[in-house]
């Protein structure tokens, strides 16, 4: 949804707001991320609704800096939402969003976000489909993205090491002259994720994936959203418990909207409602 | 044997034009084969040469240097509307090639290779204001015209005139239009009004091609009836009315050189060699037609007096010539490139003919400089010596502009 | 039931799908597996005929599919399931079910209850338009929508994907249960090997557009497993 | 060298521009040395001819590089194109001084003839030649930044897009009819009689023009190509396939679109204004949607995407414009109607995939025989 | 039709006309031809020159002959010819190919005659209104009453103190409510000049409240000279009053016009928002669609000459038909190969296009057609005497409504509907889905061409019909499509609606050209605020 949709009695109320700061006063590319209370991420009191269906309701989300956060839930909890919302994709009816302790999200569009450092994995695999595996990567290289910097650009030695990298990480290096378009499904779930690693963000938030993968590419996933554990902060969402459980310290479960239970994966597991909810027997 | 005399044909034969200019295409080729018939020119047949300018204006200026340079032609009919002209002029002008222009215009042009065939603005404007004034009593002035030049012309020389004459300001309404436009109702019901306040009001047309059809229905339907309000229109002719239902228009007027109605020994067989060169006896002749004939008739002539096709010599041969029109009088070739024509004014009849109605006593020569226009009203054209000049201002006895070098 | 025999598929200039010769044998559940990008989803687009072959035959019930277009399969009883849900975006959930009424044999203009009853979720968001149902909604509504052309031979690729683990188990149930209920062939691609063990019957393993091995579920054993499906 | 860069895996601009440099290199020494009536003369109308075909080539690659890489069917280049070639046309108006037929020093004959009595203040300027180039790019890139700036920021997109494209340079064509518009109205701009002091009827300064087209046409294609071999380039394919995605790893999609969609129109602009002096008018039929439907049309049988494909369909659709009004007046628009039909049946990536096709045929049959050849 | 004129009346009548016969004779005796009875005045009737005519016409509306009004009036509508054989006046009905005449005088049948040997009596428009005005006279005691309307309008306004008294005469009779109206409305004019101020006040307050120009034309005439302070002020509190009334309508008719055009634009853009909108085909060779329809409407009619008013109902089917199948052939050859390629639609279309229209230029001709309006389309519904709406405008407005409502209930409520949308939004599914999506491309395409078609028919009534009239449309059809919001079908109707209105409301202060280009411009900044119409498709799906 896009900005100029919102109420006016709502966007004046915005305008009004005593803490407000006017975006023309600064550059996002200024904001600070400030992490000094050991959070990354702040979702309070939010609200989405869809002609009256009330996809989240009330959610309180927190995620600690180098964190490595599982959410699960029922189909339809709301958990691709609750992304969208942090991605400046879906804006909220109500609540707030910040990154680390200042920078709200809401204010924000979603160049601005990704440039801050929040990157995300769609649950549907979206890659540019007539640009080269190599070159789908290079995109979401971490850099400067302004249209003149962007034009003058040149890969470095350093890059394109890195951009290898990524591909050894991912097992596609024989394809990386590959229109990515032609590639099968999960091969589009691991150019995904790669082009994740590529933007090198401080947030990633990760839709599904391992949906279609092999068992063994998906421990090869965990590995990797392991390895990433400390040095950045991550969102996972899954289905797979199996995979669920081979990564989680920290389980959120969304139901209907809003937070049901969080805890340790074990704690959870256990936890009668989410059984019926979402686990079964 | 010789080789042929070749003659341009400059017609849209598709895009929005083509719905006029077909017919003159048709026209000139048929004029070539009567010609040939007579045993052709300087005892060399003559050859046309069709290209299509599509409605396009710079098309029209390519195709005009491919006939003069590539196709080599002798003399070239053609172009309908004056931007098509104004755009292949400069080309005539400097490959030195002769044009034939048959449609009326808003004047203001007097070129060395161009020969204007239809009505300057006093051989049609002018003397259908008058007939409505004196012979219709009419107070109130609608000018409704198409916004483009021939009528901002004609609506700026007329407004003028009329306002000599004694009309007030609040008399006169003028009204453009885009081309093509085809919702008539807010501009009709205020014609409506505008007649509806007790004076005799007309509708002086100077409306374009296609936007014609809409507005005579539209005026059909909302009741304005000719004797109601009467309008005049320039650029409605046999062929326009062709593709018209008649029925709710008879009495409104035009005024033209020629009307296939007319009756005369030329005219008719003009028209029965036309039926039958195109097979078809319901197609009608118009005035553009009429033009095209005398000018070629008046360029036979012109090549022959000189011997030759050369176009100084032609220009030089042409003036001066006469022939027969098609309405019983003489059109001349005048030094100023334009030729007498008599003005006709013709009631729409139910079988879209028209019927003539008031005509001028004797033929109206062509005027290239309108007299009731401020920047105009001083020059004069004259392609004779001394003169040799399209724009010769008489108050400051020189040549104008680009002649001036 | 379907008898797929030389079958070589192109994609332009690239070779997919080698001589692949496999039979489904009626009343059972075949499940189809291999690596990401074997060639799995593209041999059962050849199988509804969305894609050309280059060559081989499609004996479907003693019928050659291979000259008969999409829409004449699924009315020959054929359900797909493809991966990725597929769903129609702007169409509610009811319309989506409903399109395939057409293709019944039975020329029904009703869509049978017993989907809801398998999906509860579908009949609290009949109005609702399929593309703004969760990821795992569009799934159930793909299986179900497959379902309302009554078919016989259903094909599902991978059809587990991104739905939440009781539902999940539910489907493996559905499954089975439609197998006997309505007399249902299953193709099946699935890489959740338990998900695989407790639902299909046989196994067909791709590798790099070739058949690499065949057999009842019980024989796929762990060396096949680690020799074909691991990385 | 940076010209390897660009043109490194773009044999088709490679070719297209060896046969541009041939042809600047030969027509005028054909026209000006080899005499009238020789075979080889080339004439001055075929002089025009070509320079005109550059400039809607040029065009044509501005358009195919906001359509084919972008992912922008712009409905509305013609009105660029167009604003550029007033600009140039108003110079050349002004160049006319009191030639006109009233004799008028200042003003253009038909403001004369319409009752104007002094310049209207936005023709002025326009007697110096750079000022008037400079309007050419100016204003076309000012009209494309303000509609851009709006229509991204909005995300208006795809057929929305296109079709409020259409709309600009419909009602840029209404305005500029207009008399009161002080552009000349239906009749445009005519009668141009020299350029920088140059006679417009003299040989050499068409041959002037037409090198002048062809140098611009090729730093035009090249500076393209520097777009679209960059990174900025590969972003903008990223927006044409999947713009959200790309907005979600950080790019200004608004931004980006609205850089190139600028630069576009400003390449337009001077196509514009290269245009207008060769064919000796301009008037608001430039502005018509159709044009710039025909326009689209002209790159789409080069094959989108290519630059070099633009310049071989602008050339090859109005040739054969050309040609087939003069030779079948009367059955010509079957003859375009066809072609538009079967290229795009039977050519779906243009004639550059036809191009590309006979280089991978050509590689595929040829390797052995190379080989071949090149070991000794 | 003879005439009965009672014998009191008859002498007024006569008077009068002797009095406009007296002006006549002296202008004609000017000119040397003097005419006095009425055989004599039968014989000038065929003589070429219009002032011998005129005379004619006055002494025979004069002479109080009974057959003069139904001579004058076989004049006015043109049926009184001459027979070159023996210069007797005939009418004329055509039959055939020939001419069945009657003498003109007795209505005695003559029997059949060749074109060429008789000749039609021209008259010229200032003999219409002299004609309608003697006509009027001669039958303003008429028992049709809707012959003693036509004259009661005629004869408004008139201030000649003899028709005054004719109507007074008549109105002591008159039964019919609108002749009364009429006639009232005369005399009250009439009491404007009289000379009693109470009897002006009479006048003032008669034409109070009332919508006919005359009585707005009466009152500014009775200002422009009165002196009476209370008159003056009684006549401008009349005229507000009118002005207001005459403006509300003013208001209600450019609403109407403005429907009336939007509804031609619906018309023309609701084929495409089913060939476009919904099937993704951008078809640029709708426009010639729609000339196809409007061809085939010309071909009906001549294929009826003698039915022109039952020509519609034979041309909408037959359009559909024709420009259906057009469609058809153009899918099943050219579009079904380009389908997720739709910018490729456009080139292949726009070539279509091209190729139709030079179709049409070398089969039938380059020229407009003449196509005939029924009857019953042509003329308007008065309201009141300053409102009417035209016929033609508004079936065509009701024509487009229904046309609408029929697609709406074709796309949501069948089968077809659904799996139209079914394959436009993903075609290889909805064929795994049993959708034959081969016949539904077909039908469905044909469908859109259809009604393309039988707008065609429709605008053929409005405007000219010739090989560049679908140019005309195209624009216009997607920009109505588009602002609508693209595979919305209300956002169509509503934004044809709304534009037609909207440029209508600017159309009096702008002008027709600034105003298209105001519409435009508010077009732009409009899907600033909706970036995808006035209908937007909503939710997940549609954004990305
Ligand atoms: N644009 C929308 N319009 C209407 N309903 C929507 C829209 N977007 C989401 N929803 C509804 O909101 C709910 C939450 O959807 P969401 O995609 O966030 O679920 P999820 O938790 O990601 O589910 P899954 O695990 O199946 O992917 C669902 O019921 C969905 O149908
Ligand atoms: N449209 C296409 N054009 C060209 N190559 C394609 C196309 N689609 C798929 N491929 C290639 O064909 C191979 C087989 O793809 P397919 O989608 O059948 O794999 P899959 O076995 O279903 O994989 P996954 O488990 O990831 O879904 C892959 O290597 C892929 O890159
Ligand atoms: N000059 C004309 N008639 O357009
Ligand atoms: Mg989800
Ligand atoms: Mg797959």
């Amino acid at each position: 949804m896009n900005p100029a949709a919102r109420k006016p009695v709502e966007q004046l109320r915005e305008s009004m707001r005593r803490d407000r700061q006017w975006r023309f006063m600064y550059s996002t590319l200024d904001l600070e991320l400030d992490v000094s209370q050991g959070v990354i991420l702040y979702l309070e009191g939010l609200h989405v609704s869809f002609d009256g269906f009330k996809a989240i309701n009330d959610l309180n989300f927190y995620v600690n800096a180098g964190e490595l956060r599982c959410v699960i839930g029922p189909n339809g909890a709301g958990k691709t939402t609750m992304m969208d919302i942090i991605t400046g994709k879906t804006r909220p009816d109500g609540g707030t969003a910040s990154f680390g302790r200042s920078i709200d999200l809401l204010q924000l569009s979603e160049p601005e976000i990704a440039a801050l450092g929040i990157g995300r994995k769609f649950q549907k695999p979206t890659v540019f489909e007539s640009h080269t595996v190599f070159q789908n990567l290079e995109l979401a290289m971490a850099g400067d993205k302004r249209v003149f910097p962007t034009l003058f650009a040149r890969l470095t030695g350093e890059q394109r090491d890195r951009i290898h990298e990524v591909l050894t990480t991912i097992g596609l290096q024989e394809l990386l002259d590959q229109d990515a378009g032609a590639l099968s499904h999960g091969q589009k779930q691991w150019l995904e994720i790669g082009m994740l690693l590529m933007q090198d963000p401080q947030l990633l938030l990760v839709d599904e994936p391992v949906a279609g993968m092999t068992h063994q590419e998906m421990d090869r996933t965990a590995e990797l959203l392991l390895s990433l554990e400390g040095r950045h902060s991550v969102v996972v969402v899954e289905h797979d418990m199996d995979f669920v459980r081979s990564i989680a310290k920290r389980v959120t479960v969304l139901h209907q909207g809003a937070v049901l239970a969080e805890g340790s994966m074990d704690e959870v597991q256990n936890d009668p409602r989410v059984i019926e909810v979402y686990l079964g027997e | 044997a010789e080789p042929p005399i070749k003659v341009g044909v400059l017609h849209s034969l598709s895009g929005t034009m083509a719905i006029s200019e077909t017919t003159l295409k048709d026209t000139v080729l048929m004029l070539v084969e009567e010609q040939n018939k007579k045993g052709g020119l300087l005892g060399r047949p003559l050859e046309a040469v069709v290209v299509d300018p599509a409605s396009d204006w710079p098309l029209f200026a390519e195709k005009a240097r491919e006939l003069l340079t590539q196709d080599k032609v002798d003399v070239v009919f053609g172009c309908w509307t004056s931007v098509s002209r104004k755009s292949v002029l400069p080309v005539f002008e400097e490959l030195n090639g002769l044009l034939f222009y048959p449609v009326q215009y808003e004047g203001e042009e007097s070129s060395k290779n161009v020969f204007y065939t239809g009505a300057a603005p006093n051989q049609q404007a002018i003397p259908a204001v008058d007939y409505l004034k004196d012979e219709l009593g009419i107070e109130r002035w609608v000018l409704a015209g198409t916004d483009y030049v021939y009528p901002r012309t004609t609506n700026r020389i007329l407004e003028a005139y009329l306002k000599q004459n004694g009309v007030a300001d609040e008399d006169i309404m003028i009204d453009y239009t885009p081309f093509g436009h085809s919702d008539w109702q807010s501009i009709v019901a205020r014609i409506k009004r505008f007649g509806s306040e007790g004076k005799k009001t007309a509708v002086v047309s100077t409306i374009n091609g296609d936007a014609n059809v809409p507005f005579y229905k539209e005026l059909a339907n909302q009741g304005v009836t000719a004797d109601d309000i009467p309008v005049v229109a320039f650029s409605v002719g046999e062929e326009e009315l062709s593709g018209i239902d008649t029925k709710p228009l008879v009495g409104h007027l035009a005024a033209w050189n020629y009307f296939m109605s007319v009756d005369d020994p030329n005219n008719a067989e003009f028209i029965e060699t036309w039926h039958g060169f195109i097979k078809n006896d319901k197609r009608v002749t118009n005035d553009p037609m009429e033009a095209h004939k005398i000018g070629f008739d008046l360029w036979v002539q012109a090549v022959e007096k000189a011997g030759t096709t050369d176009t100084d010599a032609v220009q030089a041969a042409i003036i001066g010539l006469e022939t027969q029109n098609l309405t019983g009088g003489t059109a001349r070739m005048l030094p100023n490139h334009h030729i007498t024509k008599p003005v006709l004014i013709g009631e729409i009849q139910e079988d879209g003919q028209f019927a003539v109605v008031w005509q001028t006593d004797e033929e109206v020569p062509g005027d290239a400089w309108s007299d009731y226009l401020e920047g105009s009203k001083d020059l004069i054209a004259d392609w004779t010596p001394p003169i040799m000049c399209g724009n010769f201002n008489t108050v400051t006895q020189t040549c104008l502009g680009s002649e001036a070098e | 039931m379907l008898q797929i025999s030389g079958l070589n598929q192109f994609y332009g200039e690239s070779h997919t799908l080698w001589d692949l010769d496999i039979e489904i044998t009626p009343g059972e559940c075949t499940c189809v597996m291999g690596r990401n990008g074997v060639g799995k989803t593209t041999l059962m687009q050849c199988i509804m005929g969305l894609l050309p072959l280059r060559s081989g035959s499609l004996l479907y019930r003693g019928q050659d599919l291979a000259k008969l277009s999409a829409e004449r399969r699924a009315s020959l009883g054929i359900g797909y399931v493809p991966q990725g849900r597929q769903i129609f975006p702007l169409l509610s959930v009811e319309e989506n079910l409903r399109i395939g009424l057409g293709a019944r044999p039975d020329r029904s203009k009703q869509i049978p209850g017993y989907l809801f009853e398998l999906f509860p979720v579908l009949k609290d968001m009949l109005q609702r338009r399929g593309g703004d149902l969760s990821g795992g909604q569009q799934q159930q509504l793909a299986i179900g929508r497959a379902l309302v052309i009554d078919p016989k031979l259903l094909i599902l690729d991978e059809p587990t994907e991104g739905i939440q683990p009781n539902i999940v188990h539910e489907i493996g149930d559905i499954i089975r249960r439609l197998m006997t209920d309505l007399d249902l062939t299953v193709i099946l691609v699935e890489q959740k090997l338990p998900f695989a063990r407790r639902v299909a019957d046989r196994f067909v393993i791709l590798d790099r557009g070739r058949l690499m091995a065949t057999g009842a579920i019980p024989e796929l054993t762990d060396a096949l497993v680690k020799q074909h499906l691991s990385v | 060298m940076v010209l390897g860069r660009l043109l490194r895996d773009d044999r088709g601009g490679q070719a297209m521009l060896a046969v541009l440099l041939l042809v600047a290199v030969l027509v005028p020494i054909l026209n000006l040395v080899v005499p009238e009536g020789n075979p080889w003369h080339v004439s001055t109308y075929t002089v025009t001819l070509l320079g005109k075909y550059l400039t809607y080539a040029l065009l044509a690659v501005a358009v195919d590089l906001v359509w084919g890489y972008l992912g922008i069917l712009s409905l509305g280049h013609a009105a660029f194109f167009g604003l550029g070639g007033y600009a140039m046309g108003m110079y050349l108006m002004r160049q006319i001084g009191d030639r006109g037929v009233y004799g008028h020093p200042v003003l253009p004959d038909f403001m004369v003839f319409l009752n104007w009595t002094e310049l209207p203040w936005f023709w002025q300027g326009f007697d110096m030649f750079w000022f008037a180039v400079l309007m050419a790019i100016l204003v076309p890139g000012v009209l494309a930044f303000v509609f851009g700036y709006l229509a991204f920021r909005s995300r208006v997109t795809g057929v929305y897009l296109s079709i409020m494209t259409q709309a600009l340079t419909y009602a840029l064509m209404l305005a500029f009819f207009r008399n009161e518009m002080g552009f000349g109205g239906n009749n445009g701009l005519t009668d141009f009689k020299d350029i920088l002091g140059f006679d417009l009827t003299n040989d050499t300064t068409r041959i002037g023009l037409f090198l002048a087209s062809a140098l611009t046409l090729a730093l035009g294609y090249l500076a393209c190509r520097f777009i679209v071999t960059s990174r900025l380039g590969r972003v903008a394919v990223a927006i044409r396939d999947a713009e959200a995605r790309t907005r979600f790893i950080g790019y200004r999609v608004d931004h980006v679109k609205l850089a190139i969609f600028t630069f576009s129109a400003m390449l337009a602009g001077i196509a514009g204004a290269l245009y207008v002096p060769q064919v000796g008018i301009i008037n608001p039929g430039e502005f018509s949607p159709l044009n710039s439907i025909e326009l689209v049309i002209w790159v789409a049988i080069g094959g989108r995407a290519t630059l070099y494909g633009a310049v071989i369909g602008a050339v090859l659709v109005n040739y054969g414009k050309t040609y087939f009004t003069g030779a079948f007046p009367e059955a010509w628009l079957f003859a375009l109607g066809a072609l538009f039909v079967l290229v795009t049946l039977f050519l779906p990536k243009g004639i550059a995939g036809l191009f590309s096709q006979a280089v991978t045929w050509w590689r595929v049959r040829r390797p052995r025989e190379r080989t071949a050849r090149v070991t000794p | 039709m003879p005439t009965r004129i009672p014998l009191h009346r008859g002498i007024w009548i006569s008077s009068l006309l002797v009095l406009l016969c007296l002006f006549a004779v002296t202008r004609v005796s000017a000119e040397g031809s003097e005419t006095v009875s009425f055989e004599a005045a039968l014989i000038d009737l065929s003589d070429p020159s219009f002032a011998v005519k005129q005379a004619a016409v006055d002494v025979i509306a004069a002479s109080g002959d009974p057959r003069a009004a139904a001579l004058l009036q076989a004049l006015a509508a043109g049926q009184l010819y001459v027979r070159d054989a023996d210069r007797a006046l005939v009418l004329v009905s055509p039959s055939a190919g020939d001419y069945r005449l009657r003498d003109a005088l007795d209505g005695s049948e003559l029997g059949e005659a060749s074109r060429r040997e008789v000749k039609k009596i021209a008259i010229n428009n200032r003999m219409r209104t002299q004609l309608r005005t003697a006509i009027a006279a001669l039958t303003l005691a008429s028992p049709d009453p809707a012959v003693r309307l036509r004259a009661a309008q005629q004869m408004l306004g008139d201030p000649n103190p003899l028709v005054i008294q004719a109507i007074r005469d008549q109105l002591e009779e008159e039964e019919n409510r609108q002749v009364r109206d009429y006639l009232t409305l005369s005399l009250a004019l009439a009491d404007l000049q009289d000379p009693a101020t109470e009897i002006r006040l009479r006048g003032i307050d008669r034409l109070s409240g009332s919508l006919y120009p005359a009585a707005r034309n009466g009152l500014n005439r009775l200002l422009s000279a009165e002196t009476d302070p209370e008159v003056r002020d009684a006549a401008e509190r009349a005229r507000t009053h009118i002005e207001r009334m005459r403006s509300l309508n003013e208001a209600a008719e450019t609403l109407f016009f403005g429907l009336s055009l939007g509804s031609v634009l619906v018309l023309a853009a609701i084929g495409l928002a089913i060939t476009f909108g919904v099937m993704g085909v951008i078809n640029m060779a709708h426009g010639e669609l729609i000339m196809i329809g409007a061809y085939t409407t010309y071909l009906v009619q001549q294929a009826m000459p003698h039915w022109i008013d039952y020509s519609l109902f034979v041309a909408i089917p037959a359009a559909f038909i024709v420009a259906g199948l057009m469609g058809i052939l153009i899918e099943r050859t050219v579009i079904r190969f380009l389908y997720g390629r739709p910018l490729e639609t456009l080139l292949a279309t726009f070539g279509i296009s091209l190729i139709l229209q030079q179709l049409v230029r070398t089969t039938i001709s380059a020229q407009n057609v003449a196509v005939q309006n029924p009857s019953w389309m042509s003329g308007s519904l008065q309201i009141n005497p300053a409102l009417a709406l035209t016929y033609s405008r508004l079936y065509i407005l009701i024509f487009a409504l229904l046309v609408f409502f029929a697609l709406l209930v074709i796309l949501k409520r069948t089968a077809l509907g659904l799996q139209v949308r079914a394959v436009a939004q993903n075609r290889a599914m909805a064929r795994s889905m049993g959708v034959r999506s081969g016949r539904v491309d077909a039908l469905t395409f044909g469908l859109g061409a259809g009604v393309a078609g039988v707008a065609g028919v429709a605008l053929s009534q409005l405007t000219n019909v010739g090989p560049n009239m679908g140019q005309a449309y195209i624009i216009d059809s997607f920009m109505v499509v588009v602002f609508g919001g693209v595979g919305n079908l209300w956002g169509t109707l509503v934004a044809g609606l709304t534009l037609g209105v909207a440029n209508k409301l600017m159309e009096p202060w702008a002008g027709a050209v600034l105003a298209k280009i105001l519409v435009l411009v508010f077009i732009i900044l409009f899907i600033q605020k909706r970036p995808r119409g006035l209908f937007p498709q909503r939710g997940r799906a549609a954004d990305g």
